[in-house]
């Protein structure tokens, strides 16, 4: 098994991992590592396209790789605000359930 | 590389790969947080230095060793600093 | 038969084995310190598939920037105690989220093994620009990032601005304007404060390195910037200097130096080079540079306010 | 020789990942993070070994971030568990 | 093919179109206080101007227009193209995003005595910086680029839902943000392997290159699930109530009217413009079920809403069902598929056009009241006319009930089942039409009945006008002619089929 094919299926791995968890974890900050763990799983699916597209005196395509790091960027964009939301729930209710149940107050409203 | 230099070379990784070997055996067997810490400093500072003390003469050129030694430094003064301030959280009874 | 197969096969179930434990890890520091852990193996992970550039990015915002970010907020979500939620998934959904992500991950494991031989490649494209009338760059990463596909970096970082607006919007409205809280709540102890003030010169020394080494060398902007800030942030962390406020005038201008300067110099390629985002040739390296610089400056503010959170309603200690 | 260097670095690689163990096992949070600072040195010496082995451009400088962000996460970890006790430090 | 990387006369317009909210954004953060509301404001007639010369360039030519950025051109560049139904979806975002701005200066100026306030800063930049996004959705060519603002339209949209700090708008907006970042991760691993099987991601050049191999299926797959999520579908829309109904109606408007459309239209490019090679005739099904379900599940669960607010955020759910049915009925190159076509873009911007009229009004309604109970509605339309002729002319388009392009839309639907032989379809569009009208029916028979009603406050003309104005323009597509929808089939790629 070469390098990159082993790469490319512990990001399959990956990915299925952080679904898992993404779906099942009541707790924000977990689905945000959740989030995280699919995120390299991605880029890693990019890396192994990168190296297998080795070319031209290249030893791997640089588009892809290029996009990982805008990618990691993104995905740290992505992460601070979603941490910056739970910690500011966290302070206004103690609560930092998503569960909609919890937010659903019968005599609500006067939202404009 | 003359072959003095290369058994050098070789023997310094290999003990410093030891030293990562004991400060894991260290981290995991010793009783208490303050004797891990110790385990754990040493084998960040030895095994990593003894390994760029290994490396150095493979340096293709001066600026690449300096880089290794820099490396060591910024470990060394990082690794110091942070067991200090873990201790000093251990000794106060934190965790 | 060489070594190196075998440590791949460690590596790669190291990073499976973190993961997993990341995900089923009881307590919730725990799983974060894991997910750092996790970003340090995938820098390994990057080296191997001969990405040194994406290595960087992931050494420096995955073991650095993230682990600060994460870590904060694990540890103050910890100390909630009434903050866990009590629903627990119950069996039945488990197995069955477990069957979808493994279909998930067969799926794509399937899809993988199944990419086409011999593989496409824009390389030998990359290569034939960067020769003719690319622009003069080594690096192809850094051509990609800076000249054919200058447009994604561009938006990249203001996606980067707009994540410091969203940061700051969820503080209070009284608060506005103010500075984020300091990373460190009390006065700091003397070997911090050492360690800040001989990591930072040094730090701020390779940072500037490995952007400038950026154009021929792995390296580049987004890397040497990200080491700025993460200097910048150990500076804040052992109180050597406080987060500004957010209203304040060069805090927003460095922000948005990198994106605004990308754009003007697009917009002048329109008139000069004959093509918006265009370099003229001869010229298109200093250019690059000039902005890459820019960019820089607006990575090492933008970072660590993303780290800072929102501006505080408490005054300054 | 090279094949040394990798067996080296396998080594390290293996050893400080039983290390992570202790992530596992804590039993404190201080204990977690000594465990991931032991994977982040032992990654920097395992980095250098590989790149001096198999000779890809730019693994020092890796190496050289990796080696600058080390601490980190303790710092943060610190300056936290002071502004839990109410610390004023000294 | 070939012209389809290469800059065409009219290109530039494309890129001015871009970098005007991206730079009025940027611009608006340095000085930021008074000058961010200035700038938006200031802007919306420029990009209105724009976005008209691009849809003019378009229709005069007969042919997209395009722009290779940098003169590079794909696969190694990234080129820009605006076809018929980018240059309208364009004219649309820049009228609905110039209403929200008009409307929402009300709310979102900064007040009297400070410099700059959290909330108008956030709002007039996340603004612009949702019209930038979806200014480079509509004419994006390559597939990363529209990842990136994917992102940027997900960065821009999240602060909104909680711009007003309550801790439930907090979880609505953190649920929002955990549902699309799975969205664009979904679609991000999709491009990763796009790029793995054919080496580009330049739409057009990937439409010739697909085969129906199971890694390109796979892709589509994952590209599909996670702009489903963005666009919320049933059964992945609940997180979409909850943050459409508590953001503020300035900025509802704008999430459910274009928000939404955003990932929807990528949607579209993938199927039509992408993948029109494969034989998707099953996925076609899939995805109208789906939207069946959809219109049904959200239309029966509006009808159960106590506040009017979510009432409208479920019925955006039913009418983002309907855009879905446009897969089977306007799948590959048959005679009918034109108006399937038309159908699908009529339905996108009558529901656009209405829903932002529909939170306008509510968000008037509640100012006014001081509550968006529907229970409590009694006698509101003698004292609010205006807000409720809007409210009863949007449900108008809503219902399907002619004229306007609701009923345009729901009807070339009926024609476009009818005329493919897929009968089925017309259940779900004459039941969700049934089902609209008595949503609509609730809130307009109490407020109809003779009770007194007290005002809190009494509403402002400019907004009620600004409402009625939009909801007018959703009416008035009912009289589109067949000029327009000649115009929506320019670069519409009909022609390719597998042998």
């Amino acid at each position: 098994m070469t390098p990159s094919v082993l790469a490319g299926l512990t990001g399959a791995a990956l990915v299925g991992l952080g679904f898992y968890g993404l779906i099942l974890h009541p707790h924000p900050l977990r689905k945000l590592l959740a989030f995280n763990l699919i995120g390299s799983g991605v880029f890693l699916v990019f890396g192994i396209v990168a190296r297998r597209g080795a070319a031209a005196g290249f030893r791997f395509d640089p588009v892809p790789q290029a996009m990982v790091i805008t990618g990691i960027v993104v995905a740290f964009a992505a992460s601070a605000i979603a941490v910056a939301l739970i910690l500011r729930l966290s302070m206004e209710s103690r609560n930092v359930t998503l569960d909609p149940e919890v937010w659903t107050r019968p005599n609500g409203g006067g939202a404009t | 590389m003359t072959t003095l230099l290369e058994l050098f070379s070789v023997a310094a990784i290999s003990v410093g790969a030891f030293f990562f070997f004991a400060g894991t055996v260290g981290l995991l067997r010793f009783p208490d947080s303050l004797t891990r810490l110790h385990a754990l400093t040493k084998a960040d500072n030895l095994g990593l230095g003894l390994v760029v003390l290994g490396l150095l003469p493979r340096a293709e050129n001066t600026f690449s060793a300096l880089k290794l030694i820099v490396i060591w430094a910024l470990v060394l003064l990082s690794g110091a600093s942070t067991a200090q301030l873990i201790g000093r959280a251990l000794r106060r009874g934190r965790k | 038969m060489s070594v190196l197969p075998v440590l791949d096969v460690v590596l790669a179930s190291l990073v499976i084995g973190v993961a997993l434990f990341t995900i089923a890890a009881r307590d919730l520091f725990a799983s974060v310190v894991g997910y750092v852990a996790y970003g340090l193996l995938l820098a390994f992970v990057w080296i191997r598939l001969y990405a040194p550039d994406v290595a960087l990015t992931e050494a420096a915002v995955g073991s650095g920037v993230t682990g600060v970010l994460l870590i904060t907020a694990g540890k103050r979500l910890g100390a909630l105690k009434n903050a866990a939620p009590e629903m627990r998934p119950g069996l039945s959904l488990k197995i069955l989220t477990g069957v979808l992500a493994a279909l998930v991950a067969g799926a794509l494991g399937a899809a993988i093994l199944m990419l086409p031989d011999p593989p496409p490649s824009l390389a030998p494209e990359a290569a034939a620009a960067a020769s003719g009338a690319g622009a003069g760059l080594e690096n192809p990463i850094t051509a990609v990032l800076m000249s054919y596909r200058s447009f994604d970096t561009m938006l990249e970082k203001i996606v980067l601005i707009l994540a410091v607006v969203g940061v700051w919007s969820v503080g209070a409205n009284k608060a506005w304007g103010s500075a984020p809280a300091p990373l460190r709540q009390s006065r700091p102890y003397a070997p911090m404060v050492l360690l800040a003030q001989t990591l930072a010169p040094v730090g701020v020394l390779i940072g500037i390195h490995i952007f400038w080494t950026g154009a021929d060398a792995p390296g580049g902007a987004f890397q040497g910037g990200a080491l700025l800030a993460a200097m910048w942030m150990v500076t804040m962390m052992a109180r050597l200097a406080e987060p500004p406020r957010i209203d304040a005038q060069w805090l927003r201008m460095a922000m948005v130096a990198g994106p605004a300067v990308f754009l003007v110099t697009g917009l002048a390629g329109g008139v000069l080079a004959g093509s918006f985002f265009a370099y003229p040739p001869g010229i298109a390296k200093p250019i690059i540079l000039a902005i890459e610089a820019f960019m820089v400056l607006s990575i090492a503010t933008a970072l660590p306010m993303l780290v800072a959170g929102p501006p505080s309603e408490r005054p300054d200690q | 020789m090279n094949e040394l260097l990798l067996a080296a670095a396998g080594l390290i690689v293996l050893t400080v990942a039983i290390g992570l163990a202790r992530i596992l096992r804590g039993p404190t949070d201080v204990e977690r993070l000594m465990a991931v600072q032991l994977l982040g040195t032992g990654g920097i010496a395992a980095l250098l070994l590989i790149a001096y082995a198999t000779n890809v451009p730019g693994v020092e400088d890796v190496a050289l971030g990796l080696a600058l962000l080390a601490p980190f996460a303790t710092i943060a970890f610190i300056n936290l568990l002071d502004a839990d006790q109410g610390d004023a430090g000294v | 093919m070939a012209e389809l990387g290469t800059t065409t006369p009219g290109g530039y317009l494309l890129v001015l179109a871009i970098l005007l909210p991206l730079g009025g954004m940027m611009l608006s953060f340095t000085p930021g206080g008074r000058w961010a509301e200035r700038i938006a404001l200031g802007s919306t007639p420029f990009g209105f101007a724009l976005a008209c010369a691009i849809a003019f360039d378009v229709g005069r030519s007969g042919k997209p227009i395009v722009y290779a950025v940098g003169g590079l051109a794909p696969p190694l560049g990234i080129a820009l193209r605006a076809d018929g139904i980018s240059a309208v979806m364009l004219v649309a975002a820049a009228i609905i995003v110039a209403a929200a701005a008009f409307y929402a200066r009300a709310k979102f100026a900064t007040p009297e005595g400070v410099r700059e306030s959290r909330s108008s800063l956030t709002y007039w930049i996340m603004l612009q910086a949702i019209w930038a996004a979806l200014t480079i959705i509509f004419v994006g060519g390559d597939l990363f680029n529209l990842y990136v603002a994917l992102e940027l339209l997900t960065f821009a949209a999240v602060p909104l839902v909680c711009i007003d700090g309550r801790p439930e708008t907090l979880a609505a907006a953190l649920r929002y943000l955990l549902f699309a970042l799975f969205g664009s991760i979904s679609y991000l691993l999709g491009v990763a392997l796009f790029y793995g099987a054919h080496g580009t991601l330049d739409i057009p050049l990937l439409a010739q290159r697909v085969q129906a191999t199971p890694v390109v299926w796979t892709a589509a797959a994952l590209m599909t699930c996670g702009l489903l999520a963005k666009t919320a579908l049933f059964p992945l829309h609940l997180w979409l109530p909850p943050a459409h109904a508590n953001a503020p109606a300035a900025a509802s408007a704008v999430l459910s009217g274009l928000v939404v459309k955003g990932s929807f239209f990528l949607t579209l490019r993938l199927w039509f413009y992408v993948l029109p090679a494969l034989p998707a005739e099953k996925i076609a099904i899939v995805l109208g079920c789906l939207g069946s379900a959809a219109i049904i599940a959200g239309s029966i669960v509006a009808l159960r809403q106590a506040r009017l607010k979510l009432l409208i955020a479920y019925s955006t759910v039913a009418q983002i069902g309907y855009l879905f049915l446009v897969f089977p009925l306007a799948a590959g190159a048959q005679s009918w598929s034109a108006i399937g076509w038309s159908a699908g873009v009529m339905q996108i911007l009558a529901h656009a056009f209405a829903k932002a009229a529909m939170f306008f009004s509510a968000g008037l309604l509640a100012e006014a009241l001081g509550h968006d109970q529907i229970a409590k509605l009694g006698g509101a339309a003698r004292v609010l006319p205006l807000t409720f002729l809007t409210i009863a002319l949007g449900g108008l388009s809503l219902m399907g009930l002619p004229p306007s392009g609701g009923f345009s839309a729901k009807w070339l639907m009926l024609q476009a089942s009818a005329a493919s032989g897929q009968w089925l379809w017309t259940l779900p569009v004459l039941g969700g039409g049934l089902l609209a009208a008595g949503y609509v029916y609730r809130i307009l028979a109490p407020a109809l009945s003779d009770e007194r009603i007290s005002l809190v406050s009494s509403p402002r003309r400019s907004q009620e006008v600004v409402a009625l104005a939009l909801t007018i323009i959703a009416l008035a597509l009912g009289f589109a002619p067949q000029a327009f929808f000649d115009f929506l089939e320019i670069g519409r790629p009909l022609a390719v089929r597998l042998p």
